[in-house]
């Protein structure tokens, strides 16, 4: 047990001890590392950043909100009722589904098919415009009002939602594809400076075989190494994203400036970096799994 | 004990190193191997820590068919087999001491022990007052007996080397021979493998010894 | 001559015999160079086709002219009938320079400072506002009436231009960092693969240069590789983008169609995708020199 | 021609390798360095092409002051003088016949051209069946000779041998000093630094030799 826990202490500070002997290799490397891990934490940052945003900037929300097909005149007059007391709809027009109907039948694309049918198969609905200040509230609004009798649907379907939940998926779709072709960077580069410490160490791997070192002795230093570089990367890369949030942040300030806005960037959150880090070292420390399966294999005793 | 039983060796190429080798070699004996170069010496030695493995046929090392033995249990077995290379394997970027000490740090030896058996051992083979030296700095002589050094500071109960004399001149290769009929005297089994008659002639001089001849694989009867 | 010729296609064959004996190394660190010069190939497409974007959607485009101190009520007449004669403009406000001072007078910023001069320094102006489709001709426009009799200076200074001006100067500086970023990973893995090639090829150079290579011949193979890594990273990069783009324009299309507009990204120009390659190539061919110099020093006889 | 006058070599810690040797070796002379291990012969020996320097005295060879030359004009005044290393350094990852070859290859030699004298390099030692086999599967005598086909590939007129029988029994050492006066009779210029004396008693009884002893870095007079 004494004897496990001092060969992982020494592997540890051997590790150090290399990472410290060839520092300008080990700075390239973190640097690396950390500009692939920096780009998809800085774009995840500006996607808070600009979910935060529109969530600030849009004005007037919109509810749709359609009624049961075998709603009443009366079920309608309760609605009007309700929504013209409620504090924070600012005003609320009634389509009856007569009148959708025919709008509908009048466009170009559906008219034919609609006019072949002979019921109407669309509801009765409110189209309501809220109060600026209800944009947090628009979800609780909407779940409340979905309770409303004979209330078939309410949708959050206005112009800026769908604008803005089109420019986000747009925005995750492409940190996703980010994270992925960097993640593949990162493991690349700690596969890689795994391959050049094994070579560099070739003739101290070989003997230690001989002399009876096992397996794990010989593969515990380069997990950490890698893990560490994983490690090391994921900070610059904390500390990249910061450094560049600082540097927009002078530059929104000129464009805020002219939308009369004060907005500003801010970073991300404590969790959101720890599991950057997290994951850096994990990949760091899996591509050095990879490189050392792979390469050690070449000093195993031949049949 | 060690015991070679039919052994046949084949590299990869096809060339047959070992051709039906059979012999024991009782505990605390002092064994040589010669033979002309390319014969089959080094291969035979680096079968008993299976740095080669046997084609067909059986090693039996202390009662272990190390032959036979899972790769998980090997670098066990090379902990009490101490080796001494043909080509030294010195590693040139450390210090003597830390060259000797290596071994014990493999197993997770107290750096403190270790520090003083890696000087026991180096004061053994008379290098204590060269232990800050790169190995590089040292003479032919004297990195042969870095490496002696190194193989016994584990303090094993078999000692295997190949050439230990090679390239050096006979006073040299003489003291050496010395070292190894010492470790001889208190129980340790060596096997040297050697083409250098002089060698076999100045340990038979001093302890009961015995010979191996190899022919192309083949032991001389 | 002939030898020559001879030493420097057998390096050339000798790396793509290198490369492709180790596929999988090779296609690693290809990748690695290709995300990494991808990012700001990509970020710079994005912003061409921005600013093409902003050009498109931009409507009434404004101009401020501000004519000479010492102009007469003749000339604002003469500036004003030219302005109605120009089929270009929508509209023209005229701004009197007492107007203009007693307004800024009454800002509480400004207000004791101008009270104090007992001149006043501001000149007349008109604010012209354009029809939309001259969004393209403003700067000729400009300037053309930059040209007219008291015109002091002509600024195309409307809202929407300083908008756009402040994102793209924003949009570039990111290309930019992103860009400088990248090309140190670029070196740096160009740098590393190149110190494990020479390591890998460590006897090989050891023995050849006892056996009377020149410094030449030896660092050339190793030239050629990084330079190839480079030109096929930077292709690598090239297909990214253009795969990126091809799976945004998908996003995009949604995105337009809630602005009700046909708009969709483009690719590089021929002339930028050659530029990137052939920046690739350098970087590769840089790395490898620092490489080659800093690690090939291990092999000079030494004093 | 070669001419050590005073020469001193001092190795990075201090170590006084070679104290003030001077020595003249003319043309198509047979030549020894004898010495025990340690002695300075291999330092000896490399500052012929320049692979260590002096730290004072002059090396010339063929007229040229080789120990004050450019980096740059080194590797030309290596291609004239074949090396033969006391590490042999073959490159294990590549044929017998590519190992030979790759002097010629250094220097642009025509692929075709060049096979021809690669093959006639090997017929000579005797290793042209061999040529397609991997360094590591010929006995050590075969790669002795191996090193020697790669160091006369070239055709140099001086040629550089640093103990090419280490590690051979006296068969194939004597095989190979053979191999060394033939080469010596067609007007080589050949050192060889080696500290068995069967060696130099073989050479001596069909060549004119002559011997130089080192002694801790100096000369014997
Ligand atoms: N890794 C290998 N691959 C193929 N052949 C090998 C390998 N190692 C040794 N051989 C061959 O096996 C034969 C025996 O080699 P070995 O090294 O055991 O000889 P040896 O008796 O130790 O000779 P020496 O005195 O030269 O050291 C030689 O002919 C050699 O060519
Ligand atoms: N690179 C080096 N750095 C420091 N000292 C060295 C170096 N190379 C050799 N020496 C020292 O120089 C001395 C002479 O070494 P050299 O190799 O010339 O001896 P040698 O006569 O060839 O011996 P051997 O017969 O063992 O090959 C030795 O004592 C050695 O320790
Ligand atoms: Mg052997
Ligand atoms: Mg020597």
């Amino acid at each position: 047990m004494m004897a496990w826990l001092r060969l992982h202490s020494m592997a540890f500070a051997a590790t150090i001890a290399k990472l410290a002997r060839t520092p300008f290799a080990s700075v390239l490397n973190i640097l690396v590392i950390g500009v692939a891990l920096a780009l998809p934490a800085g774009a995840y940052t500006l996607l808070i950043n600009l979910q935060e945003a529109a969530r600030g900037v849009s004005s007037d929300p919109e509810l749709s909100i359609f009624l049961a097909l075998d709603a009443k005149k009366d079920d309608v007059a309760e609605i009007d009722k309700r929504l013209k007391a409620e504090p924070l709809v600012a005003s609320a027009t009634y389509k009856s589904r007569e009148a959708a109907f025919a709008e509908l039948k009048a466009s170009p694309a559906l008219g034919d098919v609609l006019a072949a049918l002979n019921q109407n198969p669309l509801p009765d609905a409110f189209v309501v415009r809220l109060k600026m200040n209800a944009a947090d509230a628009l979800d609780r609004l909407a779940t409340g009002m979905q309770a409303w009798p004979k209330v078939e649907h309410v949708q959050v379907d206005s112009a800026w939602v769908r604008r803005v939940a089109a420019a986000l998926k747009l925005g995750q779709l492409s940190v996703l594809v980010l994270a992925a072709l960097l993640s593949v960077a990162l493991l690349a580069v700690t596969f890689n400076t795994i391959r050049l410490q094994i070579l560099t160490q070739r003739d101290e791997i070989e003997v230690s075989k001989l002399l009876g070192a096992t397996d794990g002795t010989i593969r515990r230093p380069f997990y950490y190494y890698g893990a560490l570089l994983g490690l090391f990367g994921g900070a610059t890369a904390a500390l990249m994203v910061w450094g560049g949030i600082s540097v927009m942040n002078a530059g929104v300030a000129d464009l805020a400036r002219t939308y009369a806005s004060s907005f500003s960037l801010h970073m991300l959150a404590t969790g959101d970096l720890l599991a950057i880090l997290a994951f850096a070292a994990s990949l760091g420390w899996l591509g050095a799994w990879l490189s050392v399966s792979r390469h050690l294999r070449e000093f195993e005793p031949r049949n | 004990m060690i015991e070679f039983s039919a052994v046949h060796k084949r590299y990869p190429g096809g060339y047959e190193a070992l051709k039906g080798v059979s012999f024991t070699v009782a505990d605390a004996e002092l064994l040589f191997v010669t033979g002309h170069s390319g014969a089959g010496k080094s291969t035979l030695l680096k079968l008993i820590p299976v740095i080669e493995r046997v084609n067909s046929g059986s090693v039996m090392v202390n009662g272990q068919n190390v032959s036979a033995m899972a790769a998980r249990a090997i670098p066990f077995l090379r902990r009490n087999i101490g080796q001494i290379f043909q080509d030294q394997k010195l590693l040139y970027d450390r210090s003597v001491f830390d060259n000797v000490i290596l071994p014990l740090n493999v197993t997770g030896v107290h750096p403190k022990e270790g520090a003083k058996r890696a000087r026991a051992a180096l004061d053994k083979v008379g290098l204590l007052k060269r232990e800050k030296s790169n190995p590089i700095a040292l003479s032919g002589g004297e990195q042969q007996r870095l490496a002696i050094a190194r193989a016994i500071v584990n303090r094993p109960s078999i000692l295997i080397a190949d050439e230990p004399t090679a390239n050096l001149d006979s006073q040299y290769a003489g003291e050496i021979v010395d070292l190894f009929v010492d470790f001889n005297r208190v129980g340790v089994t060596v096997m040297i493998a050697t083409h250098d008659e002089q060698v076999i002639a100045r340990a038979s001089a001093k302890a009961t010894t015995r010979s191996l001849t190899l022919t192309q694989g083949v032991l001389a009867p």
